[in-house]
């Protein structure tokens, strides 16, 4: 196994220098770059068979159609869910949460009803429940983080008794923490509960089984998983979607309108009002046959290497300078690390950085709450994936390390 | 157009232009039911009338559609009239059989696809007659839902006619 | 003016064949084609600045950002709107119906409340509206379609009064029509009511102006228009998008978020929860250039002379064997027809067509109530664009002809 | 590192590491006012005393934030003290000329950009000073909101200053 040693020249962008320096895209947790593979699957797509789906019965109509199709059976594999219909398209991975919160939400989330979610989440699933709250005034729990960046779950019978739905990422996009989601899935469906899990930063980098984890949604978003902007994916067990009102309306996700009413569409079409994102959902399956072809245990050795080799080398590196948020144990956390520098603002790091070609990103990553917890304004984050390798570690260590002498007084 | 003749075999135009069993019966004591494809706005009602004995005496055939739906209508009229509910079930299951090769596939419903190698074998063993002429449709994958319209709507009249008694 | 003679020649699926015939595309009003131009676009995109918006200081998300800001600001400056910020970029139009329906409607349509569409409204313009009136009850009032295609505006004081809002279609995409909106415009803003138009059908074929159309919203759709899958806009003016609640909750769309709650982004980035599409914009801002460049008022000119071609060359070859829907003058339509081939299902038509690499549509066009008033269940429609000739329009009624023939007892 | 030399000039460093007016003031007398870059969660809190002849007998800087953000905070405090309110705005403008001519492009607030333009003829007449350092930053256009952060506050307590009389 191991992954093949060229694999970053099928990345175009990867290619490319940064203000004269080889680019060292360290920010795979904010998107990932796309495979040459994955960009020409879509050009083929709009090159070849290009035509609405669902609706035409000429031939590139019914090409169309399949390709949008197989490519829902594809990732309906990849996350090993057992029926194709039980992939809903979406945006992305926000839209996918909004879908959960207003359909399943709005039907079985009323005044007085708790749900819990933890301290750990990213905005996208924060703001939606936080609008379902106002709306209907159900009552929001949080898991605590522990310092070790860790779910702090010695409360949590206490927090999930009572609440209809736990909705908890699978790996956090701030420290990298993987969570033990099958845990937190046996304590909800033990206390009644649905759960509902953030696969955005986990589905990229672990195999994923839906029916491993014995849980009930899953989201995430197809532009941090080698695949294109502007598609994303909510699965969820077909008798919960069946059950669920629908989100948005209008065309695809009807079987009848009249002036008076409509009647909804089979399952997962109820979900997918006005033409589908065709040329996407095919630039993802060819990011999930990427992917696959990889290998996930192979990228989950790799990433697993690599976040030793960069603990070890920016702790040996910068020393005293530097503190590392997350958990410590390589094994226990995914390749994404946040940080920071003594006496130089993060802002200012990623310019640095910016000037050797290192791309990291700055700011508060989207998870607010959780900044607050941690008791820092912003952080420098440094995520990886499969195409990065210790070169790039290094370069990045070189560049703190300049960057740290030149802030210093 | 010779491929197209794979598809709209004579017969098939045949019942199309001249389609058996055509009109209504009084419902009750016939049920009445109808399907309805959402994707092309095919309609078919099925009348059907099952005696004492559980044998099909009346059947008869309304609604519109393009010629796969009405000449399937048709054809299915015909060779159901006369028959025991069994059997009619068993020509169901063995019509479906013929089309299901592809059925699925495009994202029609999953469940009727399994169903389908189920019901393979027993086409093998029923005659279907001058519904062998549909057998072109699956090579039109849209088409199989216009196929299968009526014998959909069939079903569901038996298992009206059933809860009657 | 006129449009280049090699037009169709930098569309690549333009060059396929259908059953070894040369493809004669006539479903544009499905979805159109995509110009080599948005195709490379899109590409180089992926390949050269690839990265997350908003969010990053380093060279390439700065660039990503600049790109995305500049298809926005493309796309305001092609629909003549004051200013850049007003222009939301949903997934297709039926979101942007839906946040519409959403953000504006929850927050100023009651119980009691009415307002009035049109019966030749696309389900992307009834649905979301059913959806709200079944939520909070509100009045849907329909304008009636006349025999020959237009609205019917006899009765127009009578339904537009007391209304809040009139949402209409400029083009259908059924019949064709070109319906006066400045007219329904002024009758809704006399009675205090806002307007949104459907643009979905017209903004790709006729130069759009937002002011001069005295509109309050325009919904519109990217695949429809050379551009990508998976990008719409919702443009507004920017005193009522200010004045709306926020539609979906995540990332982008806040300032700041707390356990307690948060607080919304400036427009437009409050309505755009989430990843954005940049590819998408990026493409959909390179088609707006492809049009700008063949210069709408020549597109408009090829499409009426086509369409007069249209009308005259089916109506000689197949006389009384056809009846098309809409409007006749074709100064008054676009060039979308609609018809009914006596004998003939369109289904099988559509089907039989294909065999000669011919495109059309069959079925209810996303227009169920429009064709209950027309009293068909379905229709077959041929709908042109910028890279059809008479050629298309010659082998569309030969293969008419012969479809005749073939179903002729 | 060269480039990057001209984003951080020797002076921005020094204010940077030496913030000049850091600290509080009693609010009242003082205004308190907090500026916040969503973005990146720089913060500046100015305390501002403008006394009854219309002059800023004093200001302090709080808050947290990237070099930029902070060491214009500090200049900006140092540039207006003991200025009149009027002589105050008239360099908010003259600033925001300086940085405003990539202001807007990045989807900031066309709003400014349109001030910009106005500003910059301002800039051409006021001097500047030390702030002549920030220039840099208008090549590092997502720099921009971190140098305006303070300014803006500034602005809005000024505002809150004049009606509290
Ligand atoms: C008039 C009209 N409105 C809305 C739509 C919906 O567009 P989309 O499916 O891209 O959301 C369409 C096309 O399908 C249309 O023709
Ligand atoms: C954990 C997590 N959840 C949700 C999201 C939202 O994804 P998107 O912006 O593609 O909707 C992200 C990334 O931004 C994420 O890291």
């Amino acid at each position: 196994m191991g992954l093949p040693a060229d694999l970053k020249s099928r990345f175009p962008l990867l290619q490319r220098t940064v203000h004269d320096q080889p680019i060292r895209y360290l920010d795979s947790a904010n998107t990932s770059q796309k495979p040459q593979a994955v960009i020409d699957a879509m050009s083929r797509y709009y090159e070849t068979i290009n035509a609405n789906v669902h609706r035409g019965s000429y031939e590139i109509a019914v090409q169309a159609t399949d390709a949008l199709e197989n490519a829902r059976a594809k990732i309906a594999r990849f996350i090993n869910a057992p029926d194709p219909r039980e992939v809903v398209f979406t945006k992305n991975a926000t839209e996918a949460m909004n879908l959960l919160a207003r359909a399943w939400g709005s039907a079985n989330l009323g005044a007085g009803d708790a749900m819990l979610i933890s301290e750990m989440e990213h905005h996208a699933n924060i703001v939606p429940w936080h609008m379902l709250a106002a709306e209907r005034g159900i009552e929001l729990r949080w898991i605590p983080v522990r310092p070790d960046g860790h779910l702090d779950l010695t409360e949590l019978d206490r927090l999930i008794d009572g609440v209809k739905l736990v909705s908890v990422t699978a790996m956090s996009n701030v420290l990298g923490t993987l969570n033990d989601v099958r845990r937190l899935a046996d304590a909800a469906h033990a206390h009644g509960a649905l759960i509902a899990v953030d696969g955005s930063q986990f589905v990229p980098h672990r195999a994923t089984d839906v029916q491993g984890m014995d849980i009930d949604f899953l989201a995430f978003t197809g532009h941090k998983l080698l695949g294109p902007t502007g598609i994303g994916v909510l699965w969820a067990r077909s008798e919960i979607l069946e059950a669920m009102p629908p989100f948005l309306g209008g065309g695809e996700m009807i079987l009848s309108v009249t002036k008076e009413g409509f009647t909804t569409n089979e399952i997962p079409w109820k979900f997918e009002a006005g033409t589908p994102m065709v040329a996407e959902a095919v630039g993802l399956g060819a990011a999930v046959d990427f992917l696959t072809d990889l290998g996930m245990e192979a990228i989950q050795q790799h990433e697993t290497e690599l976040t030793a080799y960069t603990l070890r080398t920016l702790n040996e590196r910068l020393g005293e300078r530097i503190t590392i948020h997350g958990p410590s144990e390589p094994g226990q956390r995914g390749a994404v690390f946040s940080f920071v520098l003594e006496a130089v603002h993060p802002h200012d790091i990623a310019q640095v950085l910016d000037q050797s070609g290192v791309c990291v990103r700055a700011g508060h990553h989207c998870a607010k709450p959780l900044l607050s917890t941690l008791g820092i304004p912003a952080s420098t984050r440094a995520s990886l994936y499969v195409y990065n390798d210790e070169s790039d570690i290094d370069a990045l260590a070189e560049a703190l390390d300049a960057c740290s002498d030149y802030f210093a007084l | 157009m010779s491929s197209l003749d794979d598809l709209y075999r004579e017969v098939i135009l045949d019942h199309y232009r001249s389609p058996r069993n055509r009109g209504e019966l009084p419902a009750p004591p016939a049920v009445r039911t109808e399907g309805f494809n959402p994707l092309c706005g095919d309609e078919v009602v099925v009348y059907l009338q099952v005696n004492d004995e559980g044998t099909i005496d009346a059947i008869a055939i309304g609604g519109q559609g393009c010629s796969i739906s009405q000449s399937s209508a048709s054809m299915m009229s015909a060779a159901v009239k006369g028959k025991t509910v069994a059997e009619a079930r068993q020509l169901i299951r063995a019509f479906k059989g013929l089309m299901s090769i592809h059925e699925g596939e495009i994202g029609g419903d999953g469940s009727e696809a399994e169903q389908g190698i189920a019901a393979e074998a027993e086409t093998a063993t029923v005659a279907l007659g001058d519904l062998e002429a549909l057998k072109g449709v699956v090579k039109f994958p849209v088409r199989i839902k216009c196929a299968t319209l009526s014998w959909n709507t069939l079903d569901q009249a038996l298992t009206e006619a059933d809860s009657q008694d």
